[in-house]
């Protein structure tokens, strides 16, 4: 089994599928019902594929895996590189594993051109997938940017109200910090003649250099973490968002950020990230309070939970920059985790939004009434988010926090002011939606979740709960990439400062 | 067998849990009119088996503690049951697994104790409410996280129990849903335990970057070791163990609602009764004196931090009993009372005197949850009035929990031979004995607290059960003694009210110190010079007598108060009116943090919203340079005005542009 | 060489100014009659250095052909006068600016010229000695140039295809002779003999 | 004096200046500004005969040639675009010429 | 000498061009147009073959080439050319400009564009370009009884004229300077050594000549005008063919016979480069005609173009080269939806008509989606890759500053794509369009598949350019 190409497979079966949905014709009601089945078929056998990788993953070593290496532009030198590490893997899962959630949960808010929102998510799930696994750096710019085509469909057809603001928004913030990182790639390519990712983390770019390429990247990275300021497109995108295209964002898209921050800004220009950790750390805990803040005062649901999404993902950064293994673990685990929950919370929204149709908070209240499982699902997201011990999200805030206070006290003492604004904005959240008195007449008769939407919670609940009891599991796969990627950070700047004294002797 | 003792309420939740959900769902489905409104009076079936399924599994788990205690306590076989790993992450380890010492042992008797009969008396008292599976699962899920919370064998699981009381104290407060203030007092709740918890977690951390380990083994050996430590926090040089220990008890403060996290507390009212009784009693607010208690081996190390537990647990004592001196809610009495107890336990802790701060957690745990319940049970006969000031004359009515109460009362006050007595005057002495200006403030400010303590306690039973009946007619004749399944526990309760002293008073040290040494089998440590505890027995007469005269004045007062002069406390009241007031709002602690912390936070969450993200950010930032971006386009496109000179004017300017560049270049 | 001197400051200078007055002049008549004056000077400049068969190709085609064609044309439009609108006057200045500015550069470029080696040692096709000017342009043009020349020739056909095809037009409303029509036309097409009633009238 | 390449290019210079200049500063009509492109072909064959002639080369020569010759066609051209244009639109003022702009 | 086999297809192209003439008149004026366009495709196709077929080399004493270069340059030029009569038949018949001269003096601009690209000498160059630009003109105006269309072939033949002159005077001044109109002999006399003022300024009127040629700013200004006023087909004939031979030819003066100069041009080219993108950014925001959003489209592509022809490079012209293959499908491929564009037989132009294409006809919307995410340069879509190369290009040669500038005007410019698929997608459908034509739909196609299949295939196209700009450099 090895000695297929898996990762090629698990990226491109879903294109696979959007060429079958192609193919699909006839009568509207016809063509939306296969079209879901068919995306459905699609991306679940994706995932099964996809388990493959998880199976089939050896731990004990920190090189890469399901190595694909062909041909591309020979006369450029710059091939089609495939391959997951510890770091890596993880992502690729869980973005297998929320694409069919994501269809599945748009089976019935989605009755508009069904066939063309399938094609988009599952182009959608390629770039995703074959942005985690490219090990070539124009392979993934590729599908870094790639990502965006579906996402403006996505946002701007079946969206909001403001959609087409949000859409645009979203875009074009993108790609302006992307091409910064497309110059620095190419600058890259130019420095060492190649753009294939393990070679680059061996270059070792001179200092001078590395200030340069990590400010370029840096554009691209924070506005896709995203990091304050440049984070005010994500409110608006996650508003506007059909919910399936709000969990993808908050799911898995928010996390290519972080993950480009460990794939390259840490390895190949690890004095330059020493050099500019305190400013990463800085804007970290600005957002980290900062939108916590605006949090407690948004009025529509899925503002709010975009903006916790920027304050959870503060603490991602945070743990990437502590160049120590608890830090870049809890980071890794940060996103892995706010990636199921967030997308869990989007569906929650999306679970009454499909029924009152509106994210006003002040337009529910009590229903817990009348909707009991829903209470518990939410409450339990709700307690995952705010990073509850025994859920997913406490794992990975721990880790990052306590890689944090090894860095830097100050860090963890600001960071950790995100465990007590959470908690204020969720449970505030979720009182005003869930607890009180059921007044409004139109949720007196709004029914609770659907056999089908337990179908989709079930998967997330049980994964939630998985990584906050036992997350070895998860942390084992990343243990020796992560501690590779942290020696390789502390060798070069170990050489660094030795280089530094030898000249100021 | 010890992990049924923490599994089995966890199981019995899920069950119970289960067993809610699928009701919940099943009425939910029914016609929106039948929903609220709609309520069950007694149980169904479904309702018995969850409260069978939870009673049950608590009451094992007390089996199996009273076994574990005799096996571990008094046996000596301190056990650790590792299950298997948690979080692991470099050297950073972590696992699930069940610490089982005497300290456990104790804290295993008085959680489930108590837990067993709040389940108990739970099935009467929620009998009228629909939502009877809910609660109980609330309840076991409570139970459960306290035993995670009392097992924990490091610091990690240690918080993973922190927090699911907290959460389960969240669910219990807010049970009531539909009443806001319910729901807010359940948010309050858990938002200032996290605040706690903060500090909590940065302890952890600190312990982490010290010893390397989260397990307690490790940190218990190391802790001398590392004494002399010095660790770089927010830019300043602190002792490690110092500043650690700190963090740390940050954490117990906001459990354990000390002096300034306390606001939480008195609110947490808002739930069922016997919630008040289980988070007052038993769990919750025990677990930051557990914690101190758990890690006295650093503790120990760290004279200042211990110092600064001492100063704040008397400030608690005096300052909580100063408020429940005129609260008229029944309920809230008792709470600001559990705060001020709490005092006791923590300076008990400050001056090296666990045992003694433990021992007054087990006793405390008996009478105040005594207490709750019968008060519960006076709520229950009154049809659910709680101010004292409609209540009166019901004594004989439902003589039963009067009796109890009672009881109760004389347990909490320090009668000599009652519960309180013994842990009581013991804290006292050690506080007294340890010879330190803090420990003296410690003492007088318990001592204060003491006689405060009989003086509302009384006034209570006075306002309550005594004199004129001041409800209205119809509540006067619904009056009643409530049922058997409540009173059972009530009864139980009173038992341990009364001996746990006397029957305890060896191990805990009020007897021989040695005996309470090899009880303690090292659970307990307490550094060389730190002998409290041991010189308690040495003190001066006075210092012995002194809570008893403390508690005889607040007797008195109180008689003099409400029984003989029923007039005083209204002139008192009149003519201290500041002092008065002050005390009624709680030191204006709640208006304080909402001036300062929730009302700013919303304002600047606002402002940051508004003038930050909308005027500034997206100002400058992308709405802006779009902006800027159709101000040039309109200009370039002015400039294509469609008149051929023009271009060609355009291209006169580029030819001579480029060939003055051009001769420039060449010099 | 003073005659040479005199004859081209002659030339030059009238050119100069009928160029001028050519852009400046309101009638466009004038225009185009100025322009021709300023060819036949330039002509004269051609002659001075030497190039009789391009001074004689610029009389023939330009004032011969074009020229008269300007002429033709602004006849046929009928054009009015303009007059100068409001706002032409705004960036006159810099528009002299930049043109003096540029025409200064020029000239100073043009006043370094030097006859270089380099220049020499490449040139293709150095004037033949003891030829005429036209011989020796005849003998290039058909031989070495006979690419560009085929390439000319395409070009003059398109600027016939392109005139005609611009303004060649069948106008509905004229009438034109169709020999063939006329000559097949009968009696019978055109007459009909119809019989009025007596005092119906048609 | 010597009358050197430096006169011819300077009266070229002035002509061809004279052309551009009166492109963009003709309001009148098309016609003035199709003479003053005549104007700079005009300067260029000047500029290429003198340079053919102080050269001693006959390429500059040759070209113009076949400079004048395309530009009696263009003019061809540019006067069939013009009369076509002034058929739809009555008038070639420079001002008027302007449907499309922005 | 002679050596006429280089020059085949052009002898192929004006023999076929004289043939179809005759062919048109005698057949009769207007029945012929269909016969006509066709025989003019074919005789185009022929003509590729040829070029691909040819054994190149020189010819002419030194004044034609056709080296690699410009082979690639022909067959992109011959493919627009094809592409753009196929496109214009069905409308011609319709908007009453059906004249069987039309594709014959397309032919021929063709063949004048071949000419440019395979011109060594200032002299064939100069042919050529107005063998080009004089069809152009008429072409531009040749719905002659439309008021925009003679405006537009008035405005383009004026400015057009003024660039030929100014062209013409810097190639006199290159001649006067150095003494020689040959391409192979300037460039080895710069070799030798510096150039004299006067031919560097005669290089920057060449430039400018040039520059108006491919419409870079500030020479660009006839193109909007000129674009929206000419009829459609004609547009995107302009869009592609003349661009493509205009930037080829500025690629082979500029590191042809000035390669050795490269420092004294390539300040010029950045500045004229970035002004371009600048422009064609900014200014198509505005825009609410297709046409002439897609005329300052190119003239921010011309922009894009030229950033690689700065670097100076092989690597550059390699990019270059790559650009114009993959503008080429892409321009085309818009055309073709812009000729879509019929309601109740009659064109539209604005923005606005395209409303809720994506409901009327989805798949076209799409397919215009996938151009225009093409044309903003996002990845995976071809678009990228011209734009990666070129980018890659300036890296290498030290112009990151030149690249950064470029890549945000792109995503500038990325607006206004976005704001096609946004009408399509998100607004509100109005009446839908006419059947397209069969033929328009199969260049859609076509084009659609080479953009999304580039990705997977890059070499072929990236080969053929990097042999082609070899043979620039190893002059």
């Amino acid at each position: 089994m090895s000695d297929w190409p898996i990762l090629s497979i698990v990226t491109f079966l879903p294109l696979v599928g959007a060429a079958l949905l192609l193919l699909i014709n006839g009568e509207e009601a016809t063509v939306a019902r296969n079209s879901r089945w068919v995306a459905l078929w699609t991306s679940g056998f994706t995932f099964l594929v996809s388990l493959m990788l998880w199976v089939n993953f050896d731990a004990t070593t920190a090189d890469f895996q399901f190595v694909e290496q062909a041909d591309w532009m020979p006369g450029l030198n710059i091939s089609y590189h495939m391959g997951v590490d510890g770091i890596s893997v993880l992502f690729v899962l869980l973005a297998t594993f929320l694409t069919p959630i994501c269809i599945l949960s748009a089976w019935e808010a989605i009755q508009k051109r069904v066939k063309e929102y399938m094609i988009a998510f599952l182009v959608l799930e390629t770039m995703m997938v074959g942005m985690f696994s490219a090990l070539d750096g124009l392979l993934f710019y590729l599908f870094f940017e790639g990502v965006l085509i579906p996402m403006f469909i996505i946002i701007g057809v079946w969206g909001g109200q403001r959609r087409v603001y949000a859409a645009f928004k979203l875009f074009l913030y993108t790609l302006l910090g992307s091409v910064l990182m497309l110059v620095a790639l190419l600058a890259m390519y130019f420095e060492a003649g190649t753009t294939d990712i393990p070679t680059l983390m061996e270059y070792g770019f001179d200092y001078n250099m590395q200030l340069w390429l990590w400010l370029a990247f840096f554009a691209s990275f924070a506005v896709k973490v995203p990091m304050w300021p440049v984070h005010t497109w994500l409110p608006d995108a996650h508003v506007e968002a059909p919910t399936a295209g709000s969990v993808i964002l908050a799911g898995v898209l928010l996390k290519m950020g972080g993950y480009g921050f460990l794939r390259f800004s840490l390895p190949m220009m690890p004095l330059a990230s020493e050099t500019f950790a305190p400013l990463v750390f800085t804007l970290s805990i600005v957002a980290i309070i900062y939108t916590s803040l605006v949090a407690l005062a948004q009025q529509d649901m899925k503002k709010l939970i975009a903006y916790s999404s920027v304050a959870h993902m503060g603490i991602v950064t945070i743990g990437a920059f502590t160049f120590n293994q608890h830090g870049i673990e809890g980071s890794i685990f940060q996103m892995l985790s706010h990636g199921v929950v967030s997308g869990a919370l989007f569906l929650c929204v999306g679970v009454v939004y499909d029924r009152i149709h509106t994210r006003e908070i002040d337009a529910y209240g009590g229903l817990v009434h009348r909707m009991p499982s829903y209470a518990l699902i939410f409450m339990f997201f709700t307690m995952a988010s705010v990073g509850l011990p025994g859920t997913g999200g406490f794992v990975g805030e721990i880790l990052a926090l306590l890689g944090a206070f090894e860095a830097n006290t100050w860090v963890a003492f600001f960071a950790a002011t995100g465990l007590i604004l959470g908690a204020a904005y969720a449970l505030y959240l979720y009182r005003r939606i869930i607890f009180g008195a059921l007044t409004k007449e139109n949720l007196k008769t709004i029914l609770d979740l659907s056999p089908r939407e337990w179908i989709i919670f079930a998967p997330l609940v049980i994964i939630v709960l998985w990584m906050g009891v036992y997350p070895v599991s998860f942390l084992d796969i990343m243990h020796v990439s992560v501690e590779n990627l942290v020696n390789q950070v502390e060798t070069a700047q170990a050489a660094a400062a030795h280089a530094a004294q030898l000249a100021a002797n | 067998m010890y992990p049924l003792i923490v599994f089995l309420p966890l199981i019995a939740a899920v069950l119970a849990g289960t067993i809610t959900l699928v009701g919940a769902m099943s009425t939910a489905k029914q016609a929106p009119h039948d929903s609220h409104g709609h309520h069950h009076h007694g149980a169904s079936s479904a309702d018995r088996v969850a409260q069978l399924v939870t009673v049950a599994g608590v009451v094992i788990a007390f089996v199996i503690s009273i076994f574990a205690f005799v096996d571990v306590a008094l046996g000596g076989n301190p056990v650790v049951i590792e299950l298997f790993t948690w979080i692991s992450s470099g050297s950073f380890d972590a696992s699930w697994s069940l610490r089982i010492d005497t300290l456990t042992c104790v804290m295993l008797i008085v959680v489930t104790g108590v837990s067993s009969m709040v389940h108990i008396y739970s099935i009467g008292y929620m009998s009228h409410d629909p939502d009877k599976p809910r609660f109980m699962a609330y309840l076991s899920l409570f139970t459960f996280a306290m035993l995670m919370l009392i097992t924990a064998d490091n610091l990690i699981q240690l918080f993973f129990g922190w927090e699911g009381v907290g959460l389960a104290s969240y669910l219990l407060i807010g049970f009531w849903y539909s009443k806001p203030s319910a729901s807010a007092a359940a948010m309050k709740a858990f938002i200032v335990n996290r605040v706690g918890d903060f500090g909590f977690a940065l302890g952890i951390f600190a312990v982490y970057v010290l010893f390397d380990s989260v397990q307690f083994d490790v940190i218990f050996g190391n802790a001398e070791e590392v004494a002399g430590a010095t660790l770089m926090f927010l830019g300043h040089e602190f002792s490690a163990l110092e500043i650690t220990c700190f963090l740390l008890f940050i954490g117990a403060m906001g459990k354990s609602a000390q002096l300034g996290l306390h606001t939480w507390l008195p609110d947490a009212m808002e739930g069922p009764t016997p919630v008040s009784a289980l988070i007052h009693a038993a769990t919750m607010v025990t677990a930051g004196v557990f914690m101190v208690a758990r890690l006295s081996p650093i503790f120990e190390y760290a004279e200042t931090t211990l110092m600064i537990v001492t100063i704040v647990g008397a400030s608690t004592a005096f300052f909580a009993a100063t408020i429940a001196c005129v609260q008229n809610d029944i309920k809230r009495v008792i709470a600001y009372s559990t705060c001020s107890q709490l005092g006791y336990m923590f300076f008990a802790c400050g001056v090296s005197a666990y045992s003694a701060g433990v021992f007054h957690l087990m006793t405390h745990g008996f009478f105040k949850a005594l207490l709750f319940l019968g008060a519960g049970s006076v709520i229950h006969a009154m049809s659910d009035e709680q101010d004292m000031r409609k209540m009166g004359g019901i004594a004989k009515m439902v003589p039963l929990t009067f009796a109890v109460m009672v009881i109760g009362t004389l347990a909490i006050t320090g009668v000599p031979g009652f519960a309180g007595y013994y842990s009581k005057d013991l804290i006292l002495e050690s506080a007294y004995a340890a010879h330190t200006g803090v420990g003296l403030y410690a003492f007088w400010a318990g001592i204060l607290a003491a006689l405060m303590t009989s003086f509302y306690s009384w006034r209570l039973i006075f306002l309550t059960f005594f004199g004129a009946p001041r409800a209205d007619e119809r509540t006067m004749a619904h009056v009643h003694e409530s049922p058997a399944v409540m009173t059972g526990p009530l009864l139980f309760l009173t038992v341990g009210a009364i001996f746990a002293g006397w029957f305890a008073s060896d191990w805990f040290g009020v007897g021989d110190y040695e005996e309470m040494l090899s009880f303690w089998n090292g659970a307990i440590f307490m550094a060389e010079g730190h002998n409290a505890l041991e010189n308690a027995h040495h003190v001066p007469g006075w210092v012995v007598w002194a809570p008893f005269v403390a508690m005889l004045t607040g007797l008195s007062l109180a008689i003099v108060m409400y029984k003989l002069v029923p007039t005083l406390p209204r002139t008192l009241a009149n003519t201290f009116n500041g002092v008065y007031r002050f005390a009624l709002n709680k030191w204006y602690f709640d208006e304080l943090y909402d001036k300062i912390f929730v009302k700013p936070a919303f304002a600047l969450g606002y402002g940051f919203w508004k003038s930050g993200d909308g005027a500034v950010i997206d100002g400058c930032g992308p709405d802006g340079v779009a902006a800027v971006c159709r101000n040039i386009a309109r200009r370039v496109s002015a400039i294509q005005s469609g008149f051929v000179y023009h271009y060609a004017f355009a291209m006169l300017i580029g030819i001579a542009a480029l060939v003055s560049y051009t001769i420039w270049k060449m010099g | 060489m003073v005659v040479q001197a005199l004859a081209f400051y002659l030339f030059a200078t009238v050119a100069v100014l009928s160029a001028t007055a050519v852009v400046t002049v309101r009638n466009p008549v004038h225009s185009v009659l100025l322009l021709i004056l300023t060819f036949f000077n330039a002509a004269g400049l051609f002659v001075l250095l030497g190039a009789e068969f391009l001074a004689m190709l610029l009389v023939v085609v330009y004032v011969g052909a074009v020229a008269v064609l300007f002429l033709f044309v602004v006849m046929m439009l009928d054009i009015n006068f303009v007059e100068m609108r409001q706002g032409f006057l705004n960036y006159l200045p810099i528009g002299v600016l930049i043109a003096v500015v540029l025409f200064v550069e020029l000239a100073l470029v043009g006043a370094g010229w030097t006859l270089t080696d380099e220049a020499v040692a490449v040139l293709a096709q150095p004037t033949p000695a003891g030829l005429t000017n036209v011989e020796a342009l005849g003998q290039l043009i058909y031989t070495d140039y006979a690419y560009i020349f085929q390439a000319a020739g395409l070009v003059l056909l398109v600027a016939m295809i392109g005139a005609i095809v611009l303004t060649l037009r069948h106008r509905d409303g004229v009438r034109r002779q169709k020999i063939s029509e006329q000559v097949k036309r009968n009696r019978a097409d055109t007459l009909e003999v119809k019989k009025v009633p007596v005092g119906r009238g048609i | 004096m010597e009358i050197g390449l430096a006169h011819y290019l300077t009266v070229a210079a002035i002509l061809f200046t004279l052309g551009i200049f009166g492109i963009f500063m003709n309001r009148k009509n098309v016609i003035i500004i199709m003479m003053s492109i005549e104007l700079m072909l005009l300067a260029v064959n000047i500029n290429l005969v003198a340079f053919s002639s102080f050269l001693g080369d006959l390429v500059g020569q040759v070209f113009t040639i076949f400079v004048l010759t395309v530009a009696a066609a263009e003019a061809a051209i540019g006067l069939a675009i013009l009369v076509v244009y002034f058929r739809n639109r009555g008038t070639i003022a420079v001002e008027d010429i302007n449907m499309m702009k922005g | 000498m002679l050596n006429l086999g280089a020059a085949l297809p052009e002898m192929f192209m004006a023999v076929s061009a004289l043939a179809l003439l005759m062919l048109g008149v005698f057949a009769g004026k207007d029945k012929s147009f269909r016969t006509v366009s066709w025989l003019a495709v074919a005789a185009q196709v022929v003509a590729i073959a040829l070029v691909v077929m040819g054994d190149g080399g020189s010819a002419f004493y030194g004044q034609f080439s056709a080296d690699p270069f410009a082979k690639f340059c022909k067959v992109l030029i011959l493919i627009g050319s094809a592409t753009g009569i196929i496109m214009t038949m069905n409308f011609a018949e319709r908007e009453n400009m059906a004249r069987f001269e039309f594709p014959i003096l397309i032919s021929l601009a063709t063949l004048g564009m071949m000419a440019m690209v395979s011109a060594t000498d200032m002299l064939s160059l100069y042919l050529g370009l107005e063998l080009q630009s004089l069809a152009l003109y008429v072409v531009a105006a040749i719905r002659r009884d439309t008021v925009r269309s003679t405006e537009s072939g008035l405005k383009y033949f004026i400015l057009g004229s003024i660039a030929s002159g100014i062209l013409l005077y810097g190639m006199s001044m290159v001649y006067g300077f150095t003494g020689t109109t040959n391409f192979t002999v300037l460039g080895d006399t710069l070799v030798g050594g510096e150039l004299p003022l006067g031919a560097l300024v005669g290089l920057a009127f060449i430039f400018a000549g040039l520059c108006f040629k491919v419409s870079a700013v500030p020479f660009h200004m006839w193109t909007p005008d000129v674009y929206e006023g000419a009829p459609t087909p004609v547009t995107s004939f302009f869009a592609v063919a003349p661009k493509i031979a205009g930037l080829a030819l500025f690629i082979r003066v500029a590191v042809g016979p000035f390669g050795g100069a490269v420092e004294d041009w390539q300040q010029i080219i950045v500045l004229i480069a970035i002004l371009s993108m600048v422009v064609g950014s900014f200014a198509a925001l505005r825009q609410e005609n297709i046409k002439r959003l897609m005329a300052y489209s190119s003239i921010g592509h011309v922009g894009f173009a030229l950033v690689g022809l700065a670097a100076g490079t092989e690597a550059g012209v390699t990019g270059v080269l790559v650009y114009l293959g993959i503008y080429l499908v892409m321009n085309l491929g818009t055309f073709a939806v812009i000729l879509c564009m019929r309601r109740n037989d009659r064109m539209n132009e604005e923005i606005t008509d395209l409303a809720g294409l994506a409901k009327t006809k989805p798949l076209m919307a799409a397919i215009t989606a996938i151009f225009m995410f093409s044309m903003a340069g996002i990845p995976p879509l071809a678009g990228f890759f011209g734009k990666f190369y070129v980018f890659k290009a300036a890296v290498d040669a030290g112009l990151v500053t030149l690249a950064v500038i470029g890549l945000v005007t792109s995503v500038v410019s990325a607006y206004y794509y976005l704001r096609i698929i946004k009408v399509m997608y998100f607004d509100e459908p109005v009446e839908g369009f006419d059947r397209n034509g069969t033929e328009m739909n199969v260049i859609m196609a076509v084009a659609t598949i080479i953009i999304l299949a580039f990705v997977f295939f890059p070499n072929p196209l990236m080969d053929s350019a990097a042999v082609a700009a070899a043979s620039l450099f190893g002059m």
